[in-house]
């Protein structure tokens, strides 16, 4: 184990908290941004998903993994960003501009969403959030004018002061920027009195409130920087796949969303990013065997839903606290290197308390 | 150098629903592609180059349709991408694919998006829903002497082709559409829409449906003890209507482009290539499956066309100015210029009668 | 014992809530004066815990006010509460169990944030200025109550007694003026509750913080009380100095019980 | 109430050897033996954290040991299902209540005989709890969770009596009680004992209770039996009455409290 | 007319979602949990009455039996492989899990060659009847549905309210350590919820199977079923039946009298709407927590 030495507070409030994670950290930015350099086309393509989906999953692990609000309907805030995106650059909008407006309309619209959880919890906010997710893709559905309705819309590549990111290089950079700083803004808020009120709702909304945090605000505010990040997300996938068309934020792409976090690992940020290259790595890496298996489960439709399913439940089973929670007993393991003991990260019997009273 | 073409290899990408809603397509489709292409490869294959199928699956996912298409066009580098199935999924996939200058061949989805605006590197087979309908629709209101005709569709973009060719059809005969209704995909109860058709008194409903909302939507009407003259589009014709409707989708009408291949066909090389492919697939097969027999094989014969030098130009020069004769299933006459790269707007009327499929007029001119 | 301000901090009025056909609280009148230890003393069921969830407003009183130096809180939203300056302990426990002692004390913190969300996200200067500073006190309430070994430790692994401390630690986070503490020694030994008294002397005194609380442990209560509220059934029987309490014969009747009625044990009184 | 202990037969209905109980990586209980007789009443003392609760849990099989082994009746119950060991007749009252929320009173006792066959002997119980906690049938319909602590606190016990068990473990049953309902409680615990020749394993903070009541007690710190011995014996030591009895020096506490205040400025 | 018309369809699907909701309240009345496998094992139980009409030939009752009991078997299975080992965790893994469970049972059935992605119907002897009452048509089918959710759900009601093992089911999902202090068998009567769940979802699909075909995806239905469930208040299972009656009869009015596009939004409204109403829902009891 590493000790570290405290002397100031500043050293608790600091992100990086020593010299290992400067150095980790700094290389993998620097990967990142050489990127371009090194990864062909194809696999650049995808980092760009990932890193879309990424920050996506960076809103709805504040509101799920942190606030303990479930959305099952988070598909609707990366829709509005997408077709916010999609209408405004239309309207010949420059990029930043368009992406401001369009997550500043996502947040609204996650202001409404989280109306009803002022009122409901569990479940309930669950099938209120799908409910909304599927009244707002009708919207989509409907408001032709703007969205296109079911013909679709195109979308143009990122244009802003005469700079236009129309290759898949230039675009990977423009994301890649947008997520470091959606990283950063998470990380910031959750080492903030306001990060603390959200966990502090999740664990007891009671005492959260005896504390002298207001539930309804802080709610509210879950949802409304979970949903701008939707949107944000939903803004640069409105670039990366450049057509639009309702069916694409449907209930499947919110439980997508949801899976992602989970399998990620509720309640870290790393886990946003895990969850999300396991979403975009997992088809492609199926696609990718599917060849070398025998001819009648290899080239058997359905069985990317078998193996994406059977993953979902062997996590559940085996490591609940998802990619993360796995990364850190392997980090734990390497580290007590000859002392670690079995039996450490052992489950415990655990049992189930009612979760209707909270 | 051309990507997708080695010495002794070319390589054709699909992207089809594996494992999504209509992952039954998916499957008969890319089923029928490898059909035609073994048979390829069993005759010495296209200019002495064996031909080679990359199979994707979408799900019927536009973003996994992109993901798929990138996988294609710049891992796997295939020549072309053809039959790829679904709308949406054509339109997320093609600009990944025209960037790298690759063609998109012949897409399983019968949207006027396939061929319009003309594009050099976008070419489709079929009869969009939209030229269905507008011809057939005009024809049917005549014969039955109909004075009011309204329409069912699925809220999506297929469904709007459908209602959009009705509403082109009637208005070239001075009418316009009674009552317009609509259901979401997977709806299974369509009593409030059959009431209001029911209500309005219409003789000829459109349907802009897809297989179980057809046979629902009939078997509702038919409870409620109302017989109007259904008709469908292409994507109504399959025999799963008859199989699963029964009685009640009986003298229901459909758009089609292509026969769909009884096993017991009366047709001889139907029958002959039915059997075959039930023998090599343990499979009935069905009109997707002629869809991607058909795909490949134009794609054959228009890669040999093309000479020893299989380039994209080489193909799209070789591709305006083609020319397909009929073929055992029954497809009309299709050519491609340089300015048209629809192949026809052709379709037959068939109906069902005693629980199957029958050919009921020749191809209807506009 | 510090010498007492007669001005009144917290006044009840003839409070009352009925949950039902249950009559919780009723007519309860009493004053918490600016300085002292009030004890609210009864069987289960008497309803003090009840009278605390009205101060906090996570009740509604059927009848009756409540006013906090002067001011009427029954019209307060119950989040406004702690910004008043009201902090409570729970009689279950109920900490944020997945996070560090530490973190559940930055908490207590919260109403005296100085920084809106978008200093937070961006963790500007006068973020981190206040942050640094809540930390400060923080640590100076881990020193008061002990603490220092738990700090990191999560809070769902702690011993009952040692959650009671962090309760009590969140609470005097917030800097509150009147302490509401809903049996603190409860789950505690001898010791620990010796330790209790200490505190909560020390809160008193040192703090300058008023505090009201509910509590079982006679010894504790006469040692560390300035003036005990008796109820019974949801009503006051009654008032006055630990020992006049005791003595009280329905008191005795229905709290203590006969035996221990006569006089608290000897060590008890300070 | 203890000169005139019951026929305690020398055999253990309880036996715990060398067990070690483990919460992830903190060990809470290292190399724990004990016994309990059969109809005796017996406590375990121990401040806070130093692995009470963690004993009586690895007993009723919530938490699985480590090492050792744990014996009732003579069968090994160590890691078993812990419903199968309540059937066996161990009933366990927990720290912090744990009623249902949700179902009335009376079907939290119902609950609580979830075991037995015989509906005459439970409805008789059921009179009997009535009559020790009169609240309890006065709130029957209401529901569990509404009730106040101590109420709370009376159905938990309550609840166990129903189950008619040959051992009962109470972890700290007087918490959040009243004076007066804590004597009643601990007489409710001996009349049990004597009456039906229920067996107890008693954890109490309240040691001058616990050590009036029970026969026999054990001295827990640091997870570790450091000290064990008749009640009434151990009532006598020094140790004892300093730390857990309240009987102490002026000096030793004086100190500490000034040592307090130098940190706090 | 008309208007009763629509009613008596809408009661009729209003029963279906019902019926499905009966699922998804008996799995959280009894764990707490949510399954959105519910759906999925309908489609199984559908799937399982094919095979025994089709494939063995046996005679409806008989077939319709058999699903039941191999669906219940099922059920067993599934909760002793996948849900026992993480009994106790937060309800919310087990949701996931359930979501990963639907997953692979739609995978795995359309894995199968030749019937995975084929649409069947399910021959049962009163298909495409219909009486006529004074005008209004019934249908014989819908009938059937609505019978058989009546008697399900009187069924278990009085399981869930007067016997020892429906308390002790609701005593184990409200606190599950005291249920195991108390000696209540929490894995068996585990088993027993996901078992009574396979089967009511069994006999949901095959009273679906006439009127919604039987294919891969139809458990997507289910998605209706969330709605009724909550409107109704989603412990109860009287108010399964409620919510269903209310979706359903406001998506068959809203359908005749609304403008296009609210037939299939009507439901998701009346959930907001009821939500912000009545945030329990008609039957939900009113939960506070007492500190
Ligand atoms: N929300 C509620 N609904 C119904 N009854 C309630 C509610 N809250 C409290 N009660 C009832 O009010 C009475 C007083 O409860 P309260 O918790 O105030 O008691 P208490 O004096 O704190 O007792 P204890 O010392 O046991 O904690 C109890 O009988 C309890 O059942
Ligand atoms: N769930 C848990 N996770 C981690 N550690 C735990 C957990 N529960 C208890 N512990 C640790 O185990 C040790 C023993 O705890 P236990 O609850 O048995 O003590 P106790 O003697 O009952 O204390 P108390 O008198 O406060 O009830 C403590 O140090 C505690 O920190
Ligand atoms: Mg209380
Ligand atoms: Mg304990």
């Amino acid at each position: 184990m590493r000790f570290v030495f405290k002397t100031t507070y500043e050293q608790d409030i600091r992100l990086a908290k020593h010299a290992g994670h400067v150095f980790w950290y700094g290389l993998l930015l620097v990967l990142l941004v050489a990127a371009p350099l090194l990864l062909p086309e194809y696999l650049l393509a995808q980092l760009t998903f990932i890193l879309i989906y990424g920050i996506v999953g960076l809103g709805l692990m504040l509101l799920a993994g942190f606030t303990g609000l479930f959305s099952i309907g988070h598909a609707a805030f990366f829709g509005v960003g997408a077709y916010a995106q999609a209408a405004l650059t239309g309207l010949g909008w420059p990029f930043p501009l368009a992406l401001a407006a369009g997550a500043a309309l996502s947040a609204a619209v996650g202001v409404v969403v989280g109306l009803p959880a002022l009122r409901v919890k569990g479940i309930y906010l669950g099938i209120a959030t799908l409910s909304f997710g599927f009244i707002v893709q009708e919207v989509f559905a409907r408001w032709e004018s703007v969205t296109g309705g079911n013909v679709g819309k195109s979308v143009g590549a990122v244009r802003m002061f005469g700079w236009t990111a129309d290759t898949a290089r230039s675009f990977y950079l423009v994301c890649l920027v947008l997520a470091v700083l959606a990283t950063l803004v998470c990380a910031n808020l959750l080492r903030s009195p306001t990060g603390r009120a959200f966990v502090a709702i999740r664990d007891s909304e009671i005492s959260a409130q005896s504390m002298g945090i207001h539930l309804a605000r802080y709610k509210t505010l879950s949802f409304a920087i979970s949903a701008a990040l939707a949107g944000v997300g939903g803004a640069l996938y409105a670039h990366q796949i450049r057509f639009l068309s309702p069916d694409q934020f449907d209930i499947v792409q919110s439980i997508d969303l949801l899976l992602m976090v989970v399998i990620g690992g509720l309640g870290s940020l790393h886990g946003a990013f895990l969850g999300a290259t396991f979403l975009i790595g997992l088809p492609q890496a199926i696609s990718g065997v599917k060849d070398y298996l025998p001819e009648a489960v290899g080239q058997a439709p359905g069985l990317k839903a078998v193996v994406y399913g059977g993953v979902l439940v062997a996590f559940v089973l085996f490591e609940p606290l998802g990619l993360y929670g796995r990364w850190v007993k392997v980090r734990t393991y390497l580290m007590l290197f000859p002392f670690y003991r079995r039996g450490m990260f052992r489950r415990q019997k655990a049992f189930q308390k009612s979760e209707r009273l909270r | 150098q051309q990507q997708g073409v080695s010495k002794s290899e070319i390589l054709i990408g699909t992207i089809q629903d594996l494992s999504g809603p209509i992952a039954a397509f998916g499957k008969q489709a890319r089923m029928g592609m490898q059909l035609r292409v073994d048979e390829i490869n069993e005759q010495g294959g296209i200019q002495g180059r064996r031909l080679k199928l990359a199979v994707e699956d979408s799900a019927y996912d536009p973003k996994k349709a992109v993901l798929a298409a990138q996988k294609l066009v710049n891992q796997d580098k295939v020549f072309l991408i053809a039959g790829h199935i679904g709308t949406a999924q054509n339109m997320a996939a093609m600009p990944v694919q025209f960037e790298k200058n690759i063609i998109n061949f012949m897409p399983i989805t019968a949207a006027r998006e396939m061929y319009e605006p003309l594009h050099r590197l976008k070419y489709s087979f079929a009869a969009t829903y939209y030229d269905q309908i507008r011809t057939a629709l005009p024809k049917l209101v005549k014969e039955k002497n109909a004075k009011k005709v309204c329409t069912l569709y699925q809220d999506d973009d297929f469904g709007l082709e459908v209602q959009r060719g009705a509403e082109a059809g009637l208005k070239a005969v001075g009418m316009d559409v009674g009552e317009k209704t609509t259901y979401k995909r997977g709806a299974t109860d369509f009593s409030s829409q059959v009431a209001k058709l029911k209500a309005s008194g219409c003789e000829v409903v459109v349907l802009g449906t897809i297989i179980r909302e057809t046979i629902g939507a009939i078997a509702e009407a038919r409870k409620t003890g109302y017989n109007p003259t259904f008709l469908g589009s292409s994507a109504a014709y399959t025999d799963l209507i008859h199989k699963l409707g029964g009685k009640a989708v009986d003298g229901l009408y459909a758009t089609m482009t292509v026969q769909h291949p009884y096993l017991d066909e009366a047709s001889q090389p139907i029958r002959f290539w039915a059997t075959k492919y039930k023998t090599k697939f343990n499979e009935d097969p069905t009109v997707f499956s002629v869809y991607g027999y058909s795909i490949v094989d134009q794609f054959a014969r228009v890669a040999q066309k093309a000479g020893p030098n299989l380039t994209t130009d080489s193909f799209i020069k070789a591709m305006d100015g083609m020319t397909f004769e009929p073929d055992i299933f029954g497809s009309p006459i299709s050519t491609y210029t340089a300015t048209k790269h629809l192949g026809n707007e052709l379709s037959r009327l068939s109906q069902i009668q005693d629980g199957r499929w029958k050919v009921v007029s020749d191809y209807v001119r506009p | 014992m510090p010498t007492q301000t007669t001005d009144t901090l917290l006044s009840a009025r003839h409070l009352g809530v009925r949950f039902g056909g249950v009559l919780a609280v009723n007519d309860v009148s009493f004053d918490v004066r600016r300085g002292e230890v009030l004890t609210l003393i009864g069987p289960n069921g008497a309803g003090k815990t009840t009278v605390f969830n009205l101060i906090s407003r996570i009740y509604n009183p059927t009848t009756g006010s409540i006013a906090f130096e002067g001011r009427p809180l029954t019209r307060q939203p119950p989040h406004r509460i702690a910004a008043l300056g009201i902090a409570r302990t729970f009689q279950n426990i109920e900490l944020f169990e997945h996070a560090s002692v530490l973190h559940n004390l930055l908490v207590g913190r919260h109403t005296h944030r100085r920084t809106g969300v978008l200093h937070d996200m961006l963790f500007t200067r006068s973020a981190r200025a206040a942050e640094v500073e809540a930390r400060e006190k923080v640590e100076r309430v881990i020193d008061l109550l002990d603490l220092q070994h738990h700090r990191d430790a999560t809070v769902a692994g702690l011993p009952y007694g040692v959650r009671k401390v962090v309760e009590l630690a969140r609470a005097l986070c917030t800097e509150p003026k009147l302490l509401l503490l809903d049996e603190p020694s409860s789950g505690l030994n001898v010791e620990e509750t010796g330790d209790m008294a200490f505190w909560i002397q020390d809160i008193r005194a040192e703090l300058g913080i008023t505090v009201l609380m509910v509590e079982h442990d006679m010894s504790l209560v006469s040692r560390v009380s300035d003036r005990v509220v008796a109820m019974n059934q949801g009503e006051v029987v009654a008032i006055g100095t630990p020992a006049q309490v005791q003595r009280d014969a329905r008191v005795v009747e229905a709290y203590l019980g006969p035996s221990e009625g006569v006089a608290p044990a000897p060590e008890a009184i300070r | 109430m203890t000169s005139n202990p019951p026929a305690v037969s020398d055999l253990p209905v309880l036996r715990l050897s060398n067990v070690e109980s483990a919460y992830g990586p903190i060990k809470a209980i290292r190399g724990v033996s004990l016994q309990v007789r059969r109809g005796e009443i017996a406590t375990v003392l121990g401040a806070n954290g130093a692995g009470k609760t963690t004993i009586l849990k690895t007993i009723s099989g919530i938490l699985d040991p480590r090492k050792g082994s744990i014996a009732f009746k003579g069968e090994d119950i160590t890691a078993r299902d812990p419903a199968w060991i309540v059937q066996e007749g161990l009933c366990h009252v927990p720290e912090g209540r744990e009623v249902f929320p949700l179902l009335s009173v009376r079907d939290n006792l119902l609950m609580g005989a979830y075991t037995r066959r015989d509906r005459d002997g439970v409805a008789r119980d059921l009179e009997a709890v009535y009559r020790y906690f009169p609240v309890l049938k006065e709130r029957a319909t209401q529901d569990a969770g509404l009730l106040s602590g101590g109420q709370q606190q009376m159905l938990a016990i309550s609840r166990a009596l129903m189950a008619a068990p040959h051992l009962i473990l109470l972890d700290e049953p007087s918490l959040g009680l009243s004076p007066k309902l804590t004597r009643e409680i601990f007489e409710i615990v001996v009349r049990i004992n004597r009456e039906r020749g229920t067996t107890l394993l008693l954890v109490e903070q309240n040691a001058n209770m616990a050590l009036a009541t029970a026969d026999y007690g054990y001295v827990l710190e640091n997870g570790r039996i450091v000290m064990e011995d008749t009640c009434a014996r151990l009532r006598e030591k020094e140790d004892i009455k300093e730390f857990y009895l309240g009987v102490k020096e002026a000096g030793v506490r004086g100190e500490r409290r000034w040592k307090k205040k130098k940190t706090w400025r | 007319m008309q208007f009763l018309q629509l009613f008596i369809s809408g009661i009729a699907q209003g029963c279906i979602y019902g019926l499905i909701a009966l699922g998804f309240v008996l799995i959280y009345k009894a764990t707490e949990t949510v399954s959105f496998a519910q759906g999925e094992l309908m489609m199984l139980g559908a799937f399982f009455g094919l095979a025994a009409m089709g494939g063995l030939g046996f005679p409806f009752w008989l077939a319709v039996l058999s699903a039941i009991g191999a669906m219940a078997l099922f059920g067993l299975v599934l909760e002793k492989v996948v849900i026992r080992p993480i009994l106790g965790q937060p309800a919310f893994s087990i949701v996931m899990l359930t979501i990963g469970i639907g997953y692979v049972a739609r995978g795995l059935v359309t894995m199968i060659p030749g019937i995975g992605t084929e649409t069947r119907t399910l021959p049962v002897p009163y298909k495409d009847q219909a009486w006529n009452v004074g005008g209004l048509v019934l249908n014989v089918e819908q009938m059937v549905v609505i019978a058989a959710t009546a008697l399900l759900c009187a069924l278990l009601y009085a399981v869930f309210r007067y016997s020892k093992v429906g308390l002790a089911m609701q005593a184990a999902s409200q606190n599950q350590l005291a249920a195991y202090y108390m000696g209540i068998p929490v894995k068996r009567l585990n088993s027993l919820a996901w078992a009574l769940a396979a089967g009511v979802a069994a006999i949901a699909g095959l009273l679906l199977a006439p009127i919604t075909f039987v294919h891969a995806n139809m458990g997507f239905i289910g998605l209706k079923a969330f709605p009724a469930a909550v409107v109704g208040g989603f412990g109860s299972l009287p108010g399964a039946i409620a919510g269903g009656l209310v979706i359903g009869v406001v998506e068959s009015l809203s359908g005749f009298y609304l403008p296009e596009g609210f037939k299939d939004t009507a439901p998701y409204i009346v959930v907001l709407v009821m939500l912000v109403v009545l945030p329990n829902g008609l039957f939900g009891e009113k939960l506070r927590k007492k500190v």
